[in-house]
């Protein structure tokens, strides 16, 4: 049947594309801003997302893995695009940068809570524009000494490095995404720094002078999961995420989704409360006439 | 049985001088008293009259005859005229055989009278030798389901429903899409009236949807058909739409909440469709369906559903089973996508598009709200050039000419025309411009007149420019003589109608036959062109072969009309020529056997395992092929026995065998062959000696043995033209491969080549026939009789021994 | 591609053939069959040559049918004798024996014929080599997998055009190689030497060489135009697999220029010479000089001294 | 390569046209191909003849659609040659014109009319046909009687001169085999070839 699809690729985007005679729909991912995680492709409801390990080169360092996109599966739904942390990836129809599933609200927004306090900030200190390890943030100062704090906020995961960095405390983030990342030393490999070299946020892991072996902060972490996917050692890498700060959403997608994001109990979690919510709407309704 | 002795009165016609001019009459009718067992024999002037039938029933009754032979024209002609007057005097009309003096004698060989009469003799002779033998039948009676299943919801599957709904009739209409409607509604306008095609089509889709008669089952597919005539068993199988037809309102409310989009083939990919939705807006019936492989199970339409509970992501596929009485088939058409062509780049040039796909862009409902804009750069082209017989008249693709292509090209350049007036220049490329019926010629004169250009060369091949995306078609312009290389902005390929992809698992299914291009076969090309080979199975529309909507309607309306002589019935009756299996002699009960269900064109036998065989009668056609195959002689066909066939044989080779060419010619073609021949008075030499099968499939290797062992100097079979003209679907090729077998090995035993022939002649073929009786002829005294003799003498102990099993008990019978 | 290759793990391939030089590769094209040695030489191909060879027969066909067939036939005689298939560089001597080959084995009576005239010379014609092209041996005997294995300096820098010439496939079904319509073989072994191959307009339409004894015109039209398609599609070179196509494009190329006035330059190369190149042998021994057009800058081009411009 | 040496595939067209002009007394003159047709032109056999040579049997199934002459890589540069026009010529029995037809020595025998064809009309071979008869029939341009004669005296259609063979044995080639004139004039003799080749030296 006549309808194109075309997909092209090279080292600093992957762009897919399926062309109607009166249509165009586009998903292209910014190769320099992937990371290689693992959230889109859990997510993806046609399992069209596959990641694809860099083979490591002896001597060098471990390289992020690589996403590949099957175009001939992809729907063009916007999940992806929505649940990317990093915000490399987007989805175009006819020239638009859209994402359905959100615009039908069938998937929620991630909710990136920054807040800067540009009043407090002293003058010329760059200290959040030094820190952000994925150069998010760009900080200028007017000749008439207003600051202003730029965040490219939709590429930003919140890992709060800068917010920890900030002398004055202007800077307020809150996590995406929570939970557990935990490194077994038993089965960590030493010598073995895998998951530190691929990891985008600086400081979130880190090598510890004391045993020569890999730790974690927490409190960078954003649990995008790159670590676990080329850690070599089964086991060795073990990672929870226990909420996802989102829009408000009722969706079996979504639903899904979040189990596989988290866990089973999470999602039921999230129901239960959405229950709840219902039930509040629904007396909410009942009580309504009655005022009228 | 009745062993009745045998009184049989013969009655020799004169047909005016038709018959009288050449043979003599009377010493025939002497010569036929002469024969044991007749009790009567008188001729008449004309015994097809009323006279001549008085003159039977009286005989009948007054000298009780209980076989009758009447020596006159073919049986072709009047076999049940006669058949009817036995009956009339209470004599079983199966007690009756002619004798075809006329056609096979008189009428042929008008200037050597002597021979002429000897020949008549003869076949007199045969003729009363095989009514010796005749046995009476019963015909059978089967009850009829006054239901009816139309599979195929296009223009013509619609209208065969609504006629046969509205003369009372209970009928299924089995769609496998979504929505019925067909190829029709994917069209913008209609040739020659430019009506708007869902505007006339879509009042009928709803009269269907409504009628109380009608149900339509969508969705689904044709898993089984078995039984016969009048009572037919169906079984289908309902998708999941994953709605409750019954909760959906249409109301569209799902649709618009659902975020997933996928490509619609119903409109040929040029646009989208929501993951829960119909295929269009007018679809019939209206109920929304969900592509699970698509939805992402959001379950945002459940809630916009609410109350209506219409939603119900659980469902099963479900098989259901129906009791019909006649199928009429309306599947249709597909339409070739010319990927695999380079010539023509599609699938490669974006402005490359096949006419469809311009009927999706032309059409205001359509993917680009009417208007005509390019793949390439969403612009509306200058120069649109339509390019015929894409794939047609093409004998590496389909040789056929797929018909309605010059029309709808015609339409689709006039619809330009009008729309964009000079700003469109418009070609049309094309080999042959076909026009006929009404109104289309004028339509052709009016695309002139718009300023339509016509070219007459086939485009052999295009070129795009890489830059502007413009093409450019390479094609003779025949009128000038010369190559010319056309501009265009935009190209469409007017591509041929072939057959569905699925059509082979149909016609597996419902035992119908395809023809050479894929279509399914009809009956006879001109007077069963509605009808299958199998009894109360029609078809109709675009299935049989490619047709424009006036012609698929009427087939439509015929198809129900042909049913309908079924359904009005409480009762079928089907002639009684059938095969029967004798239990006691099946080997199926020792051995793993089954030829004879293998064999059947009409899967009418049952061969079970460790049981003997069982012929359903009801769905036996009596082409007798079973019976040539069965391995022990275990089957008979009634009306044309072994014992009768065989004594038939005996009594043509009595005299002077060598000389003489045994025929044994099928019904429908060769026997009409010569028929025609007789008809068309062309003379050929008297040697032949037919003898009448229904199919060319019934003739066993035996008949053929026999006839040599008797000592013919020929032995000819005469068949319908392979491999598709055979009245049962493949008798001619069973017949085939069995001589294919025989005659290398009768070679192997001294039998000169010429001698042992399979012909193909078809019912148009008189003038074959009677240059076919002229070459053997020459053989045959090229030959001469003294070789064959020789050849014969050395066969004949080879030969007694080959047929000792069949010569006890023919003896038995000949008695 | 990977059904052959398959099969080539199970079924050991030959790698000795009988080499059909033809007319015209030693009268004026030695160039093509000196790459052609050097190329398969290094793809383990042995190369046997044809003792008493005559001319494949085609040249004639259009004065005398039967003789066409005769001398096809006797070639193939002469490689049933020494038990070897016979490899041609010339597609018109490889359509021939390839066509004729296959009627004889078909068409009983026609085999019969030819054999009465071979009598003569003490010859029957019995069918049991085949003849190909020596691209169809690349591609089905080599295999693309190997020769891609054999470059050593993939051309990554060069864009490349081709033209096979139509006896290659034509006619598709006494030659039954591939699709006439979207020939893939040159196209496939362009692309193993690492080069870029360029699509251009009318690619499959003939350089008209057959009839330059009784027209000159047309075949220098012909040829100019597809230089000229090849030139604007950005190509700094193209391969041809036959001598008299590669006449057309390379010998008569200076003589195009001044007959239309225009500049083309464009380098033609035997194919065995690029994937020589490819392969890491010198320009000498490809015997490089010996083409018309100059393509010593496709040899630099090659090893990267003259900046892509 | 020097250029001082000719090249016999680059002969003008003069000489070809001379051969071809050079026929046998007992034709009239030729038949201009744009000359009204006349009665006594038409030989309704020939089409039959043509059909019932190797490669013409699909003749009569031509219907004129022009696919020949359209993707015909010599039609698009002549004013004249169209594959088409002599299979037409050829079914109506125009022999004569057919036969005497320059053009009929225009055909590339590229065989892309033949595979393009939807009738499966081999038409390149039904041209060699109509080319065998014509030779028969005394027309042959030069040129291949000068193929001939090499194909005679040496095996091959060039005759290759010393000086090549010499500079093959200098850049190490393997020294050419030895032709077989003896077998080709026996071939020659029984296909006769060698008879139609007199024939066209004689005129």
């Amino acid at each position: 049947m006549p309808m194109k699809i075309r997909k092209s690729e090279s080292d600093s985007q992957l762009v897919i594309e399926r062309i109607h005679h009166a249509k165009s729909y586009g998903m292209t991912v910014d190769r320099s801003i992937c990371v290689g995680c693992e959230l889109c492709s859990l997510v993806c409801p046609r399992e069209a997302i596959a990641i694809e390990k860099n083979p490591k080169k002896t001597g060098q360092k471990a390289q992020p893995p690589m996403i590949d996109v099957d175009e001939n599966k992809c729907h063009f739904c916007g999940i992806c695009t929505a649940i990317c942390p990093y915000g490399a990836v987007q989805v175009v129809i006819d020239g638009k940068t859209i994402a359905s599933v959100v615009e039908k609200e069938s998937f929620p927004q991630l909710i990136r809570e920054i807040s800067v306090d540009v009043s407090k900030c002293p003058a010329n200190c760059t200290e959040c524009e030094d820190a952000c390890p994925l150069d998010l943030i760009k900080v200028t100062q007017a000749p008439d000494s207003k600051i202003t704090v730029d965040v490219k906020e939709e590429q930003c995961p919140c890992c709060g490095v800068c917010e920890v960095k900030c002398p004055e405390g202007v800077i307020r983030i809150r996590k995406i995404f929570t939970g557990k990342l935990k490194i077994n030393q038993e089965k960590c490999p030493s010598g073995c720094q895998d998951c530190l070299d691929v990891c985008p946020i600086t400081g979130a892991l880190y090598l510890s002078e004391k045993d020569g072996k890999v730790h974690c902060n927490e409190i960078f972490c954003t649990y995008c999961g790159v670590c676990r996917i080329v850690c070599p050692e089964e086991g060795a890498l073990g990672l929870s995420r226990s909420t996802i700060r989102h829009t408000p959403v009722r969706s079996g997608a979504w639903n899904r989704a979040l189990e596989k994001l988290t866990s089973t109990t999470e999602m039921t979690k999230e129901l239960r409360g959405k229950g709840k919510e219902r039930t509040m709407e629904a007396v909410r309704k009942l009580l309504e006439p009655r005022k009228k | 049985m009745t062993e009745e002795k045998p009184r049989i009165g013969v009655f020799v016609c004169h047909c005016g001088l038709n018959i009288a001019g050449v043979i003599d009459v009377k010493d025939l009718t002497d010569y036929a008293r002469s024969l044991p067992d007749v009790f009567f024999a008188k001729d008449n002037r004309y015994t097809c009259a009323d006279p001549g039938q008085d003159e039977i029933r009286k005989a009948i009754k007054e000298n009780k005859l209980n076989r009758v032979v009447v020596a006159a024209c073919s049986p072709r002609m009047h076999e049940p005229t006669f058949r009817k007057t036995c009956a009339e005097a209470d004599l079983n009309p199966f007690f009756f055989e002619m004798a075809n003096i006329r056609e096979f004698s008189s009428w042929c060989h008008p200037s050597t009278p002597e021979e002429a009469t000897e020949k008549a003799k003869e076949i007199v002779r045969m003729a009363v030798a095989k009514a010796r033998l005749l046995q009476p039948l019963k015909e059978i009676e089967v009850p009829v389901t006054n239901k009816a299943l139309v599979i195929g919801g296009g223009i013509a599957g619609i209208n065969s429903a609504l006629d046969l709904a509205e003369m009372g009739f209970k009928v299924y209409l089995l769609e496998k899409t979504e929505s019925i409607g067909g190829h029709m509604a994917q069209l913008d306008k209609t040739f020659p009236t430019l009506d708007c095609s869902i505007c006339i089509e879509g009042p009928k889709m709803v009269d269907v949807g409504r009628h109380s008669n009608i149900e339509i089952i969508s969705y689904a597919d044709l898993i089984s058909v078995s039984g016969y005539v009048g009572n037919f068993k169906v079984k289908i199988k309902k998708k999941p739409r994953y709605i409750i037809a019954d909760n959906c309102t249409g109301c569209g409310e799902c649709r618009d909440v659902c975020p997933i989009e996928y490509p619609n083939e119903w409109d040929v990919n040029m646009g989208v469709r929501k993951a829960i939705s119909v295929p269009f807006e007018q679809a019939v019936p209206l109920v929304y369906s969900i592509n699970l492989d698509h939805c992402i199970e959001c379950y945002k339409c459940v809630d916009s559903c609410g109350a209506r509970q219409a939603i119900n992501f659980d469902q099963e596929p479900e098989e259901i089973e129906l009791d019909v009485g006649a199928i009429i088939v309306a599947t249709g058409f597909d339409i070739y996508m010319p990927y695999d062509d380079p010539l023509y780049g599609y699938g490669k040039y974006d402005n490359v598009i096949t006419a469809l796909e311009f009927e999706r862009l032309i059409l205001a409902a359509g993917p680009t709200g009417g208007k005509v804009i390019r793949a390439s750069d969403g612009k509306k082209p200058h120069s649109v050039a339509f390019i015929q017989c894409v794939g047609s008249r093409n004998l590496k693709k389909y040789e056929y000419c797929s018909g309605f292509c010059c029309m709808y090209a015609l339409k689709n350049a006039i619809l330009l025309k009008e729309k964009y007036k000079e700003d469109v220049e418009v070609y049309v490329l094309y080999m042959d411009m076909r026009t006929p019926f009404k109104g289309y010629e004028e339509f052709y004169r009016r695309a002139r007149d718009l300023g339509v250009t016509f070219i007459r060369g086939r485009a052999s091949h295009i070129i795009e420019d890489s830059q502007t995306k413009n093409l450019n078609i390479r094609a003779e312009d025949m009128t000038l003589g010369q190559p010319i290389e056309l501009p265009a902005e935009m190209v469409v390929l007017c591509t041929a109608a072939v057959p569905k992809t699925d059509a082979g698992d149909l016609a597996r299914i419902l035992s119908i036959s395809r023809d050479a291009n894929g279509f399914f076969m009809e009956s006879h090309p001109k007077l069963k062109p509605i009808d299958t080979p199998v009894d109360g199975i029609f078809v109709a529309g675009a299935c049989q072969a490619p047709k424009d909507i006036p012609y698929s309607v009427s087939q439509g309306s015929g198809a129900a009309a042909r049913a309908a002589t079924i359904l009005s019935k409480d009762k079928w009756k089907i002639e009684p020529i059938v095969a029967e299996v004798t239990p006691e002699l099946c080997r199926n009960t020792r051995v793993k056997c089954g030829i004879c269900a293998d064999r059947c064109p009409y899967g009418s036998i049952e061969a079970i395992e460790n049981q003997p065989a069982k012929v359903v009668t009801a769905m036996c056609h009596g082409c007798g092929t079973c019976v040539a195959e069965c391995p022990a002689d275990a089957i008979i066909q009634k009306h044309f026995t072994d014992e009768q066939i065989f004594a038939q044989i005996e009594e043509a080779l009595k005299k002077n065998p060598e000389g003489k060419i045994l025929g044994l010619l099928c019904n429908w073609c060769c026997y009409a062959g010569a028929d025609l021949a007789g008809t068309s008075r062309f003379e050929y030499p008297p040697l032949i000696r037919p003898i009448r099968v229904m199919c060319s499939g019934r003739v066993d290797r035996d008949f053929v043995l026999e006839a040599f062992r008797r000592g013919a100097g020929m032995v000819m079979i005469g068949a319908c033209h392979l491999p598709y003209d055979c009245h049962y679907i493949s008798g001619n090729l069973r017949m085939k491969a069995r001589m294919d077998a025989l005659a290398p090995m009768l070679e192997k035993l001294g039998l000169s080549p010429h001698r042992f022939r399979v012909e193909y002649v078809s019912a148009a073929e008189g003038l074959k026939y009677a240059e076919l009786m002229k070459e053997m002829a020459e053989k045959l005294d090229e030959l001469g009789p003294e070789k064959i003799k020789a050849e014969n003498a050395k066969l004949k102990p080879i030969l007694d021994r080959m047929l000792a099993k069949k010569r006890p008990q023919k003896a038995q019978s000949s008695k | 591609m990977t059904a052959p290759e398959k099969n080539a793990k199970t079924t050991p391939k030959p790698t000795r053939f009988l080499l059909f030089l033809g007319c015209a590769i030693p009268y004026r094209v030695s160039s093509y069959e000196i790459s052609t040695r050097k190329v398969l030489q290094q793809l383990g191909i042995e190369l046997v040559e044809m003792p008493e060879y005559n001319c494949c027969g085609l040249p004639i066909d259009p004065v005398n049918h039967s003789m066409t067939l005769t001398l096809a036939a006797r070639n193939l005689c002469l490689a049933e004798q020494q038990g070897l298939s016979i490899i041609a560089l010339c597609p018109g001597c490889a359509g021939t024996l390839r066509k004729v080959n296959k009627k004889l084995k078909e068409n009983k009576e026609l085999k019969e014929e030819i054999n009465g005239y071979l009598k003569a010379t003490g010859l029957e014609f019995k069918g049991t080599i085949e003849a190909k092209h020596v691209l169809q041996l690349l591609v089905e005997d080599v295999g693309l997998e190997k020769i891609k294995a054999s470059v050593k300096t993939p051309l990554t820098r060069l864009k490349v055009s081709e033209h096979a010439g139509c006896h290659v496939t034509r006619p598709a079904d006494s030659v039954d190689f591939e699709n006439p319509e979207d020939p893939q073989a040159l196209k496939d072994l362009v692309e193993a030497t690492g080069a870029e191959y360029v699509e251009y307009v009318d690619k499959l339409a003939c350089c008209g060489a057959p009839i330059a004894g009784v027209n000159d015109r047309i075949p220098l039209q012909l040829t100019k135009e597809k230089l000229t398609h090849i030139r604007n599609a950005g190509a700094h070179a193209m391969v041809t697999v036959c001598p008299f196509c590669h006449m057309m494009f390379d010998t008569n190329q200076p003589r195009i220029e001044r007959l239309f006035n225009e500049t083309l330059r464009i380098p033609v190369l035997h194919y065995p010479q690029l994937l020589g190149l490819a392969m890491g042998f010198s320009p000498e021994e490809l015997a490089l000089k010996a083409l018309r057009v100059d393509a010593t800058q496709i040899v630099s081009r090659i090893s990267g001294k003259e900046d892509a411009s | 390569m020097s250029k001082t040496q000719s090249n016999p595939r680059e002969r003008p067209s003069e000489t070809a046209k001379k051969g071809l002009r050079a026929k046998s007394g007992e034709e009239t003159a030729e038949i201009s191909a744009t000359a009204p047709i006349r009665a006594q032109e038409f030989d309704p056999h020939f089409k039959h003849e043509v059909s019932k040579t190797h490669g013409g049997e699909k003749l009569k199934q031509c219907f004129q659609c022009g696919t020949c002459t359209s993707d015909c890589p010599i039609a698009r540069f002549s004013d004249s040659y169209r594959p088409r026009t002599l299979i037409r010529m050829t079914l109506l029995g125009l022999k004569d014109r057919v036969l005497t037809s320059e053009t009929l020595w225009l055909c590339a025998a590229c065989f892309t009319c033949t595979d393009r064809c939807p009738q499966d009309v081999e038409v390149a071979s039904v041209i060699r046909i109509l080319r065998n008869t014509a030779v028969e029939k005394g027309y042959m341009p030069q040129i291949f009687k000068e193929l001939g004669s090499s194909i005679l005296e040496t095996g091959v259609a060039y005759r290759i001169p010393d000086l090549r063979l010499k500079k093959r044995a200098q850049i190490g080639l393997p020294p050419l085999p030895k032709g077989n004139p003896e077998a080709m004039t026996k071939l020659a003799k029984a296909t006769g070839f060698s008879k139609l080749l007199k024939r066209g030296e004689q005129a």
